[in-house]
């Protein structure tokens, strides 16, 4: 076994600590304590976000924006609140470029309908080989609508983008847009962002990039990035769901129009015509998803109190020490070799079905995910139709690792 | 490591043989019946072949990538509407559909001369409790359903 | 005072049990009890909701749909069981027919676009004079992408449909949909939803009903309104922001394309093509509003218990109640008489600007709305520019409604 | 009845007043310079008029269809702002505007010789606490913006 087990950050975080604020983590499931490896599907919450949203459903709830009373008033401060924090939380350069939407999918759909309906037909998107649905099929949608070319940039055999490829998919200058993963779900492979943002900008490209896992693991810096679009999900941050980030620079959010029509999104309305509200309220239309976005608050929040750095480390080191462990198991092929990994892993075993792996490690407490994982393209890429998949969080510790690993083992004895 | 997997309740002996070794598996000469099921979720395909005699389904094939419980579903169906007549095949196709939803405890659907008993099949009873997992043992039968409804190959 | 004040329903329902069930209604405003009565714009939720909210996020939480472990199949079944719920609330005839959404406004966005491309240029729609900004802008927004006439049904003065009007406008046969509110978040009126779904059908147009309002009230029965499509809101209903509702007949949700593209909307995906779900998944794009959504069914569940027939006529015998206090306060105007009125009242008094009234009502506790309530047209057709609304729910009690009899009137005092 | 309403620090004396009796409500014959604000949530209003004598506001009246605050606020900019002159004008209003977002318990920004002090401005310090309706308050001081940035009428 290698060095990581007997030092290392793993241990300098105190993750009992952790574990106990997540309630979850003491259920049990076929009689087994649960080993939660789902994450990358959906975190589980700790306390601060489910007393967070409670309380605010007990103490000060209203609807916002419009209401001149006290509990409007509160309310909406504790929501426009959010949006600072999370402006900082990416690095934003401004509150107003922060957009509520109910996931990263919204999120990208927005973006695919209101940029997209300043694109001529002609002009292209490029998404790569590894995308989750999400960043596929609504500029799939906005291709057979508006004659927009869609390009798919190629990934390597290990996993990673393949950026001379890119070079020559950006070379004829008609790229309005590269839509990418930041972190892919299925890989692990954290991307280049920034050598892609300046590759597309020399190309005269915007870029915009799918930050639903990576968020969840490392700090983020839209600026540090040259991002224009930026992306991720509430759920999988140990937040609630209905609730995603939107992030945009301000220019390109003032020229788009907006997506959904109706209250709150407005300036002034006559049957003849309205004239919309100022960014970032043109994109909210309706009552928004309050107590999520004060509940993503409180994620964020404790995120931010663990440490983001403590996380990617204590995170790397599981990491490693599951691919040690993982390289044990006889018959297990860890799925692709990205440069540089998040805690998501995906792998076969022999020729028994991730199907069949999945409901045998539930059997054993064990929740990991099996499938396409969304990425359907990826998959056929891959030559595979499915992969089992494990991935970690805050508050996944070693012997969870040594469950999955040692069950793994047995499951195959079952099958062989 | 040789105390075994808990394998639940799920992966009787009997499919997990069936899944390993069908004896049902592969492709006959002159099919009178193709029907093929897909599940894009996971990729499994099964293609189920027949042969008639007037009525009578007398001989079956299926060629099956798919996960255990899809390889021994196919399986398990070949053995089992073997011999019966179209209807008496279709009858056990809607008890094993039913018997998937029911909800434990409830009375199982007892057999008639028209929907003969499940016999082996009742094997995938404990698939109630995993309900993602239904479609795995249904894709056969959705495949055998194309196959009797079409009128030629 | 009114004979309702001695008998009636009003004291039949246990409103003092009702009230102990909604934690924040023991709050304090400006050190005095809050009397809520902004339910129209978000009602409070129950203890029955939070926990239910809190409990799913402690004990049985994972992504949905994909997954194959406990805690997934368990949380799918909870997030689908509400779809039953939910149809048997709107005795829909099919659970497939139940498309969550974040909110009314994005049920009716989903509608104009999706159904709204399968219109044709020279198509009309039409909505009333009494539209909430939900039900008016997205269809502006339809009729400026894709060439539909917009028409626009007047209501009388006392604030009830025109339905000689929408008559004629239906009488040349382009109408497509009429979409109509069910009841007026301004006025408080319910309009006639059968009479107008069988003008609509008798014209060839399907009918949109805005239930946001109706559905808190009164038993909505899809079928027996003859309705093609009917929206809600969870947050006016006791549930969670975040969630709202979508009903459609099977076969239109079946003709439309998808709102948004993503994760679970779709069958199969590659690069060149995607094929869609069924509905309706097809219009339930990545990861939906799962804590929300079971949040929701937990409403449905607690009003349910309470029996919509007594809420109905809890809020009646209220309502009247609250027509004849306010009908003693000087100088105040009790906004539009509708045949047939929810619990909204929406006034004026002598030239106290609304956003004065609701401030100093808010001063002394009492919670109200002022202003335009998404509804700009309206107000113009009633020559004002804002309103004070106040408006009831199941907790509302006539101890309150004097409360704001009372300082309505020395409001009144203190500034003229 | 005899009870007075709780106005809270908001509603102050000198605000009441102004709302009821303005004292700078009106037009000029002749503005040199004219602003409008609006403030389409409301639909409140409000029209500023000046007179200028050189590089000093000598004449300001204002038409204002508003709340109470709106009002006073008008009117009471009306009263702060002449003789002032265009520079000191416009200091007032950003103090005015930060005095606005002030958290409580900040100490005040103080006043220089090109910013001169808030005075009666103060009275609308409460405010801060009822962040909705701060715009009513501002709607003025956009309408002078308006009109200080237009050269001629
Ligand atoms: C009649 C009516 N329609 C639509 C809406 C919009 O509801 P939501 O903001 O939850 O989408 C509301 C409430 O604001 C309403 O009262
Ligand atoms: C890389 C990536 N993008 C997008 C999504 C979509 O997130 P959501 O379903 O919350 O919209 C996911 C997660 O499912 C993801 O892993």
């Amino acid at each position: 076994m290698s060095a990581i087990l007997e030092k290392g950050p793993v241990h300098q975080f105190d993750s009992a600590a952790i574990r106990q604020q997540f309630p979850i983590l003491a259920q049990k499931v076929h009689d087994r304590p649960l080993v939660f490896l789902d994450s990358a599907a959906s975190a589980q919450k700790p306390n601060a976000v489910i007393d967070c949203m409670a309380d605010t459903m007990r103490t000060q709830y209203a609807n916002i924006h419009r209401g001149l009373h006290w509990m409007s008033e509160r309310t909406t401060e504790a929501y426009e609140g959010v949006r600072d924090q999370v402006a900082a939380f990416l690095n934003a350069p401004s509150r107003e470029e922060i957009v509520f939407t109910r996931n990263s999918t919204e999120a990208i759909n927005l973006v695919a309908y209101s940029f997209g309906a300043l694109l001529k037909p002609g002009q292209a998107v490029v998404i790569s080989e590894m995308e989750h649905h999400a960043n596929l099929v609504p500029w799939q949608m906005l291709r057979d609508r508006a004659g927009i070319e869609l390009r798919i940039a190629p990934i390597t055999d290990e996993g990673d983008l393949d950026l001379d490829a890119l070079q020559d998919i950006l070379s004829d200058g008609q790229v309005a847009l590269v839509a990418i993963t930041h972190m892919s779900n299925v890989l692990g492979g954290v991307t280049p962002a920034r050598q892609i943002a300046d590759m597309a900008h020399a190309a005269g490209a915007q870029v915009l990039f799918d930050g639903s896992q990576f968020v969840v693991h490392r700090k983020t810096d839209v600026q540090a990035l040259g991002a224009d679009f930026y992306t991720f999900t509430g759920h999988k941050l140990y937040g609630p769901t209905g609730i995603g980030i939107l992030w945009a620079r301000k220019a390109l959010l003032d020229a788009m129009p907006p997506f959904m029509g109706g209250g709150d999104m407005i300036s002034t309305v006559t049957f003849e015509r309205s004239t919309w509200a100022h960014v970032p309220h043109k994109f909210e239309a309706g009552t928004p998803a309050i107590i999520e976005a004060i509940g993503l608050g409180a994620a964020i929040s404790w995120v931010e109190k663990v440490g983001m750095e403590a996380i990617t480390a204590h995170e790397a080191a599981l990491t490693s020490y599951a691919l040690t462990r993982l390289a044990d198991v006889p018959g297990l092929k860890v799925i692709g070799a990205p440069k540089d990994r998040g805690g998501v892993i995906s792998f076969t075993m022999d020729d028994v079905h991730p199907h069949d792996i999945a409901t045998l490690l539930d059997r054993n407490g064990v929740a990991v995910r099996a499938g396409h994982h969304c990425a359907e393209p990826l998959m056929r890429r891959l030559g595979l139709t499915a992969t089992a998949r494990a991935s970690f969080g805050i508050y996944t510790v070693q012997e969870e690792i040594d469950v999955l690993a040692d069950t793994l083992v047995r499951i195959r004895n079952f099958f062989v | 490591m040789t105390m075994p997997v808990d394998s639940g309740a799920l992966y009787d002996r009997l499919i997990v043989q069936r899944a390993r070794k069908p004896l049902f598996a592969g492709r006959l000469e002159n099919p009178e019946k193709i029907g093929e099921g897909k599940n894009p979720l996971c990729g499994d395909k099964t293609r189920v072949e027949l042969q008639l005699d007037q009525d009578h389904i007398s001989l079956v094939r299926h060629h099956t990538r798919g996960c255990a419980i899809c390889l021994a579903a196919a399986d398990l169906m070949a053995e089992r509407i073997t011999g019966l007549n179209i209807a008496q095949a279709e009858g056990v196709g809607r008890q094993f559909s039913a018997m998937l939803v029911e909800k434990d405890g409830q009375p199982a659907t007892s057999a008639t001369a028209e929907t003969p008993a499940l016999e082996q099949l009742e094997a995938f009873a404990p698939l109630r409790a995993h309900r993602a997992r239904i479609r795995c043992a249904e894709l056969p039968w959705v495949a055998l359903k194309e196959a009797l409804s079409h009128v030629d190959v």
